[in-house]
């Protein structure tokens, strides 16, 4: 595989996560979708890491950290819908629109 | 005392009694009377004095200077100026002591005698204006005071209506001598009249024939307005809204007569433009004629001697237009006092009768006043040109002036002008002074009292005399604008008698006995045309009033719905696209990081492409 | 005083004045009142001083202060006076004095009021004095503001309407001058926002074509310039009186100050090449403001659109100016009318206010033969009218006479037609005479018969009329003062 | 490693701890504030302290310590400060999170101060996400999580996705210039801006901190956000993360402006961004009832006139940004004080909310008149002269057109600021509307705001020397 491959993928990647945070209802698969989209970040940092960059440590400490941050991330996601779940017994994003306008 | 304070004091002296009266003495209207009457004896006095010494140099005061201009304030005092000066002078004195009986009950009197102060300090100064510019400011201060004197009773609304119609007409004239003063300006590069008339080195000589006649018929413009000439002598009739003695000093004999004056002033511009002389002569000619005719049949004293100031002054414009300064001056001068001799006279006649009908004077027992009987006959009769009176001497020059340069058409019609004023003189005269029948005049009238208080009537004594002997001061006068003059011989002055005799026998026909009807009542289209003004008032409303008001009523909808409404509807469209961008806002953040993501995504990718 | 420049000490009146009046407590009426009142009176002597004190025959900018203020962009706090900002700081004071004395009887939010009374007051006077570009805008802004405030809370009528639509009037203006000053300084290169050395510098000539107009229509809203003066007729009936004085006699000023000092002083040659548009412009609104106020009803929309008719005299000489041929009389008499429509339009809404305040009424019909219940009312209110319609010995005839002149030569036509304008002034003057004052005495304002002005209520009056004689009898002082500064805004053009 | 230049981070870092052991061993929420105020004091010290100091503060070229971080973090620090002197009863939060929210804060703070200084990829990226995720929380925080909770979720997808796709974008400034530090991005610039992907990368990047400063496209969170979350977490959100923010794009603009005329597509983008964001902004707040709401669409445009500055690419423009930035967060501040005083036992607070203030309590019209005069861009604030900078930057530039309609949308902002205006002052307060009084901590907090508004605006050039000071360090 060369490098473009590998970006090709990624940005594959990117696109699949973005078009689920965007598509699917339920805030959880947007937040997968989200987290696809920082996996395809990911990715690439691995891949220039991989081909481009002399250095071989950075990318892979970005991404170790990413993964870090993501998981963070996701914990905090998780209880603000939990917190909006049980006042409105509901995670679909498209019905969540009182503040609008 | 040296000209200059006697000059300061002749203009300055009616403005301190204005000033003082207005500010402090509305409380004690006695006083103001004392303080304007002391101020214009001093200003006739001043005037006299002036006369008397003769012709002096120009006094000159910088005023200002912006530019090219240099405007001086300051007094031409020669023989035209001084001699006008002392009539201007001499007529309010005495038309201020009648008001002093005229007015003595009414109770706005300070701000009454603190006009005709402020009157005659504008009239003066505007007399004695050595500078164009400071004339056409007094001729417009003239005006103004015109316009508070007609509205004075100004809660009738008549006498509002007829002073706000006479500021409008006057100032349609204005603004044309307003734009010829500026060309003036603009051609000669100054305003100083000794220097424009200067033969040397005056406009006459310096500008291009089509630029002078354009100038004189500016300033002519201005005249019409002023001196009540046709197409804009409307408002002349009406302004006889204002006190009588107030009609007798401005709307007869000196403001009306300001255009005259100005003209004789710049006579030698007019000489020169012959265009202009002739466009003066018909329509001095036509307004002549006109006001005649509306005099003939109008039942009101008042208004039949407004109609005959209006025909005089355009006798009077007629001789100067036809090339004769003197006879215009002359008519001038002696039309001043014989027209206030009448005004204060039939002023007595309203002032006791109450009432402005000729008839209902008559028959009230008019003939019993008996000074004011002679003085109406002695003025009626130098109106008419009834010899020895001065009228008819003066109308004889100007119908000698107009043989001479007018042409046969224009004497003609100055002939049948006279013979129209012969008839509808006498017919006034006739109709107060023989009535058909005598109602006694009851007792519940409002007057107590002589009918003719001294104070009114030592002025109709003054212009009596003025208007019987006026007519042989031609030599001194024509001194004083230094013409030449040749003496008539009774054989040319028969026409005129001939002319004069026929309207007196006419009106003696028609008013002296039976059923005191003219002959115009048996011609009803005439006397209908006649009475309504050849309807030139309604031809006005319905044209120019009504224009103006459309082009108001246009505008002003423009304004509302065009402009306004157009801005108002563009903020509204504003508003609108505020509330259309609020619906982006659609509260569904799958939308909010579409399209942010996307946006972002799409722009990142061109320029990644290299676009 | 000694030490405090002359300027900056009149600018410190209203600003000494507003700063104790935010610290006196709200109840304390009278006091907000005097201190108003004082520092009215001071700056009035210190502008005396400052008229009498500026030397007409050397002309040029006087009483120069100077200190950097953002030196790293060149902005610095430049004050000076050339003989039209003299005379317009001689018209500020008298307006506001007057302003103050005509509000003395308000009682609702006085403190609130006069506060910002002065903060306007503030800005006027800064733009007069302002010498740097920034300061110019700074102080205009300033003096725009507070008009929201005081029609929205103290005026009657339509005002949230008027208020709104002013504020978006003028401010659209000002968005206009926003890049076309940042522009002006960026062109010149000089990296400083002094104005006298900016007009020290030649322009390239596309530049100042191009930035010409934008400053023309910008400053031209505040000017009343049709036909963007809607805002200004609607903004006067809805102010209390004091505001509009201030707001006819010397905001309207601003905007013709600003053409004046910014267009043309910087801009000849954009000037010169646009003249001849805005002249017509200037012209049509001139006729135009007389037509339309002769079909309203209502005393102020009258004067209101009277406003924008005179406001148009101001423009035309300014263009005419720009033109040329007759640049010193018409800048002598747009400068001249900025005066005396100032003193006039004050004394007008002096009036008009006093009218209302008493009557509760300004509509025309509503009056009749009010001469008789409140003659010393209605003998000011039509000297202020006789003002209006060019009468002479009245200050105003002799803007007009001078910028007739201008337009005459220039133009021949335009100047048959303004002149003719006269005509429709009288007509609507006379008018609101006739209906209002004059004619049989109006039954329903027999209770006004005692309550006419009386006493110190004439004083604020009595200073205008006397201010509008003064000059109309005497115009040498105003002209001489102008004059000197007139020969060296035109040397401009024939420097280029 | 020089420890004092980390100083202020790490004053406030051990205040963090502090505040987040208080609560646990048992302190009310009264001394947790006292604490937090302390820390904040304590911070903005320190900050100040190291004002002149310049250097790095771990190995190189991770973190620069300079004017221009050094400049941003007293901003900063003196924001929370004054955010938290206001927080005292912050009633729209749950009342157990009380003792809670100064932490969150201060450690959203912390990541603001580190974004500034951070001069190196990665290290940026934990600057901005911690910056991001302790304001998830607060905002959550809301008492009323059935309307709270919608709008931290609304705000946190939105910021998880700018961050992805920031990230997304870093990786590719990795690959070209295969290195994550700054300098070596600037070293290689010549190459680098030839190559159409890193231009992908940086625009990519720019996202993150579009999303703080709710400029366009990444402003939707901003109205539905201010609308509904705590007062007090917004009004830091609204003052001081926006400094943050604009001073991070200043950084990256810093980074590729050696490029020239090859930044001109970066530069086009955002005048775009900048267009759209003011017009948008003001446009939608036109008719608007929510105050908090309007003042969000009003951030909006307000985002837009900064990234004026910023795309001016010039030191001018920069500066103008940085200056304006810090009187924004000043007027913005002082109207949300303001605001949260008024309705503060409301969720919503509607522009009705403010009728006749100036009855209720004038010093406080008085205040929220200052900082609306400095949103619309009136003198005697520094919204004037701001905007006169930042204007001055794009003429500069020969953006006249630009400049023209930013000030036609300054004058159809003046509609809405207007109809508040009104509100305050002419519309009478309802007859039980309590009087309304300051507490000491607020009118402190409140008057610094007033007195820097009009201070800037009326003798900027102290500030606006720091700033050119700062820019020029970040320029070299």
């Amino acid at each position: 595989m060369t490098l473009e491959m590998y970006l090709l993928l990624s940005a594959v990647l990117f696109s699949l996560g973005l078009f689920a945070a965007l598509s699917q209802r339920n805030l959880i698969a947007v937040l997968i979708g989200v987290e696809l989209m920082m996996n395809a970040a990911s990715l690439n940092f691995m891949a220039f890491n991989r081909f481009s960059v002399t250095d071989p440590a950075t990318g892979q400490v970005f991404v170790l950290i990413i993964i870090g941050l993501a998981a963070a991330e996701v914990a905090i996601f998780l209880s603000i819908i939990l917190n909006l779940y049980r006042q409105r017994h509901t995670i679909d994003a498209e019905s969540i629109t009182e503040l609008r306008r | 005392m040296d000209t200059t304070t006697l000059i300061l004091a002749t203009t300055f002296a009616p403005f301190a009694g204005f000033v003082i009266a207005i500010l402090f003495l509305h409380r004690s209207p006695q006083l103001a009377q004392v303080v304007v009457t002391t101020s214009a004896a001093v200003a006739l006095g001043g005037a006299v004095q002036l006369w008397l010494n003769g012709p002096a140099e120009p006094l000159r005061y910088l005023w200002f200077t912006s530019g090219a201009i240099d405007l001086y304030f300051g007094f031409l005092l020669d023989g035209l100026n001084l001699m006008f000066g002392v009539a201007v002078a001499l007529i309010t004195l005495c038309v201020i002591v009648y008001s002093i009986g005229y007015m003595a009950d009414d109770p706005s009197k300070t701000r009454y005698f603190a006009l005709l102060a402020f009157f005659e300090w504008a009239m003066l100064s505007f007399v004695y204006a050595v500078d164009l510019l400071q004339s056409f400011i007094f001729w417009e201060l003239v005006g103004l005071a015109s316009f508070f004197l007609i509205g004075f009773w100004y809660q009738k609304p008549s006498a509002a209506e007829a002073a706000r119609k006479a500021f409008l007409m006057t100032r349609i004239g204005d603004v044309g001598l307003l734009i010829g003063v500026l060309l003036v300006m603009m051609t000669a590069g100054h305003f100083d009249i000794p220097g424009l008339l200067d033969p040397d080195v005056g406009l006459v000589t310096r500008l291009a024939p089509a630029t002078l006649t354009a100038i004189t018929l500016l300033i002519f413009v201005g005249i019409v307005g002023k001196s009540a000439q046709f197409p804009l002598h409307t408002w002349l009739p009406d302004a006889m809204e204002g006190p009588t003695p107030v009609s007798a000093l401005l709307h007869s004999a000196t403001m009306v007569a300001a255009g005259v004056f100005l003209m004789a002033r710049l006579y030698p511009l007019f000489l020169a433009a012959e265009t202009t002389r002739s466009v003066i002569l018909v329509v001095a000619t036509i307004t002549a004629l006109l006001a005649a005719t509306m005099a003939m049949v109008d039942r009101d004293i008042k208004k039949v001697l407004a109609y005959s100031s209006i025909s005089q002054l355009g006798f009077m414009l007629m001789a100067l237009a036809a090339g004769s300064l003197f006879a215009g001056v002359f008519h001038l001068i002696t039309h001043a006092l014989f027209k206030a001799l009448l005004f204060l006279c039939s002023g007595l006649f309203i002032h006791h009768f109450a009432t402005n009908d000729l008839e209902q004077i008559g028959r009230s027992g008019g003939r019993g006043m008996r000074l004011t009987t002679i003085g109406l006959l002695i003025g009626g009769g130098a109106l008419a040109g009834v010899p020895p009176l001065s009228g008819f001497f003066s109308k004889e020059e100007i119908f000698a002036a107009l043989g001479h340069g007018g042409g046969s058409a224009f004497t003609i019609a100055a002939f049948a002008a006279a013979f129209l004023t012969a008839y509808y003189t006498f017919r006034m005269i006739f109709l107060v002074t023989v009535p058909d029948r005598i109602e006694p005049h009851t007792a519940d009238d409002h007057h107590e009292g002589s009918a003719e208080p001294w104070t009114m009537a030592l002025p109709v004594v003054v212009l009596s005399l003025g208007a019987a002997l006026a007519g042989g001061w031609g030599d001194k006068i024509a001194a004083a604008l230094g013409v030449e003059i040749s003496h008539h011989s009774i054989g040319d002055m028969l026409p005129a008698i001939g002319v004069v005799a026929a309207g007196v026998v006419l009106a003696w026909l028609d008013f002296g006995r039976g059923d005191r009807a003219g002959f115009l009542t048996r011609i009803p289209a005439l006397q209908s045309l006649f009475s309504n003004g050849w309807h030139i008032d309604e031809i006005y409303r319905a044209v120019f009033v009504r224009i103006t008001g459309w082009v108001a009523t246009l505008l002003h909808g423009m304004e509302v719905k065009g402009l306004d409404g157009g801005f108002d509807r563009f903020g509204v469209g504003i508003l609108g696209a505020g509330s259309g961008s609020r619906r982006v806002q659609s509260g569904w953040v799958q939308f909010y990081g579409g399209c942010a993501v996307v946006v972002v995504g799409a722009i990142a990718f061109y320029v990644g492409m290299g676009g | 005083m000694d030490g405090l420049p002359l300027l900056t000490s009149i600018l410190l009146c209203p600003v000494i004045g507003l700063g104790l009046i935010v610290l006196i407590p709200g109840g304390a009426a009278r006091a907000v009142r005097w201190v108003s009142l004082l520092s009215a009176l001071a700056a009035t002597v210190m502008s005396i001083q400052l008229w009498r004190g500026y030397d007409a025959v050397t002309g040029g900018l006087q009483f120069v202060e100077r200190l950097p203020w953002v030196e790293a962009v060149g902005i610095s706090y430049h004050l000076g006076v050339d003989g039209f900002g003299t005379i317009l700081v001689m018209l500020n004071s008298i307006v506001y004095l007057t302003g103050v004395l005509t509000m003395w009887d308000l009682t609702e939010r006085v403190k609130g009021f006069f506060g910002f009374m002065l903060l306007l007051v503030v800005g006027v006077y800064g733009v007069f004095m302002a010498q740097d570009l920034f300061f110019f805008f700074f102080f205009y802004e300033v003096a725009v503001v507070p008009m929201y405030p005081l029609i929205l809370i103290w005026g009657s009528g339509n005002r949230d309407y008027a208020a709104m639509k002013l504020m978006l009037f003028l401010l659209a203006g000002s968005a206009l001058l926003f890049p076309a000053l940042l522009a002006i300084y960026h062109s010149a290169g000089l990296g400083t926002f002094d104005m006298v050395l900016l007009s020290q510098h030649r322009f390239d000539t596309d530049v100042q074509i191009f930035l010409y107009p934008l400053i023309y229509l910008g400053f031209g809203v505040l000017a009343g310039m049709f036909p963007v003066h809607g805002w200004s007729p609607t903004g006067h009936v809805a102010a209390p009186s004091a505001v509009s004085m201030l707001h006819a006699g010397v905001l309207m000023k601003l905007g013709a100050f600003g053409i004046l000092s910014v267009g043309i002083r910087l801009l000849p040659q954009g000037a010169a090449h646009w003249a001849p548009t805005f002249t017509v412009l200037a012209a049509i609104g001139i006729v135009y403001g007389a037509f339309v106020a002769i079909r309203q009803t209502d005393f102020k929309f009258v004067i209101g659109f009277s406003s924008v008719s005179h406001m148009g005299i101001v423009l035309l000489g300014l263009n005419l100016a720009a033109l040329g041929q007759a640049g010193e009389d018409a800048l002598n008499g747009a400068v001249f009318q900025m005066f005396a429509h100032g003193i006039m339009t004050a004394l007008f809404f002096s009036t008009v206010g006093f009218i209302y305040d008493r009557a509760h009424s300004k509509t025309i019909a509503d009056f009749g033969g009010l001469g008789a219940q409140m003659p010393r009312a209605v003998s000011i209110f039509i000297v202020a009218g006789l003002c209006g319609a060019g009468l002479p010995g009245l200050a105003s005839f002799w803007a007009e006479l001078l910028v007739f002149l201008a337009a005459l030569k220039t133009y021949p036509l335009v100047g048959v037609v303004v002149i003719v304008g006269l005509v429709l002034t009288a007509v609507y003057i006379l008018r609101v005479f006739r209906d209002a004052f004059f004619g049989e005495a109006n039954p329903r304002w027999q209770s006004l018969v005692g309550l006419d002005m009386a006493g110190w209520q004439l004083l604020p009056r009595a200073i205008l009329v006397g201010v509008l004689l003064f000059f109309g009898f005497f115009p040498r002082f105003l002209l001489d003062v102008i004059d000197s500064t007139t020969t060296s805004v035109l040397a401009r053009f024939w420097m280029q | 490693m020089e420890l004092s230049l980390f100083a202020p981070e790490l004053i406030a870092l051990l205040g963090g701890l502090v505040l987040f052991a208080a609560p646990i061993l048992g302190a009310g929420s009264a001394t947790t504030w006292r604490l937090a105020v302390l820390a904040g004091s304590a911070t903005f010290a320190g900050a100040v302290w190291s004002l002149p100091l310049s250097g790095e503060a771990f190995s190189p070229g991770i973190y620069y310590v300079d004017a221009f971080s050094q400049g941003v973090k007293v901003v900063v620090s003196l924001g929370y400060l004054l955010v938290v002197l206001g927080a005292r009863e912050p009633v729209t939060l749950k009342a157990h999170a009380w003792s809670e929210l100064p932490l969150f804060v201060l450690l959203a703070s912390v990541g603001m101060m580190m974004m500034v200084s951070a001069t190196e990829l990665l290290t940026l990226y934990i600057a901005m996400e911690l910056a991001a995720y302790p304001v998830y929380i607060a905002i959550a925080l809301h008492r009323n999580p059935a309307i709270g909770g919608e709008s931290s979720t609304k705000y946190m997808v939105q910021g998880m996705m700018a961050s992805a796709v920031s990230l997304y974008g870093m990786s590719f400034l990795y690959g070209l210039a295969g290195s994550t530090y700054f300098e070596a991005i600037t070293g290689q610039m010549g190459a680098l801006s030839s190559t159409p992907l890193f231009w992908f990368g940086i625009i990519l990047l720019l996202a993150g901190f579009l999303f703080k400063l709710a400029a366009l496209p990444f402003h939707f969170w901003a109205p539905d956000t201010y609308e509904v979350s705590p007062h007090e977490v917004i009004t830091f959100v609204a003052s001081v993360s926006k400094v943050a923010a604009i001073a991070v794009l200043c950084r990256i603009m810093s980074l590729v402006m050696p490029a020239g005329m090859d930044a001109c597509s970066v530069q086009n983008v955002l005048m775009w961004f900048a267009v759209g964001a003011m017009t948008l902004g003001n446009l939608a707040a036109l008719r608007q009832s929510d105050l908090k709401r309007l003042l969000g669409y009003s951030a909006v445009a307000h985002a837009g006139y900064a990234l004026i500055g910023v795309q001016a690419m010039s030191a001018n423009g920069l500066t103008s940004a940085l200056f304006y930035a810090v009187g924004y967060a000043a007027m913005s501040l002082i109207c949300f004080l303001v605001v949260a005083t008024v309705g503060r036992d409301q969720d919503r607070v509607s522009v009705e909310a403010m009728s006749g203030l100036w009855q209720r309590s004038p010093s406080m019209a008085l205040v929220f008149l200052v900082g609306l005069l400095g949103l619309i861009g009136l003198p005697p604030t520094v919204g004037f002269i701001g905007k006169w900078f930042l204007f001055s930057a794009a003429i500069e530039q020969g953006q006249f057109v630009l400049v023209l309609v930013a000030a036609i949308n300054a004058t159809i902002a003046l509609y809405y600021y207007l109809l508040v205006l009104r509100q305050i002052y002419l519309v009478d307060a309802p007859t039980d509307a309590a009087p309304l009084r300051w507490t000491p901590a607020l009118a402190l907090s409140a008057g610094v705001g007033s007195i820097v508004v009009v201070a800037m605006g009326v003798v900027p050039s102290p500030i606006w020397d720091q700033a050119a000071a700062a820019v020029a360090t970040l320029l070299h």
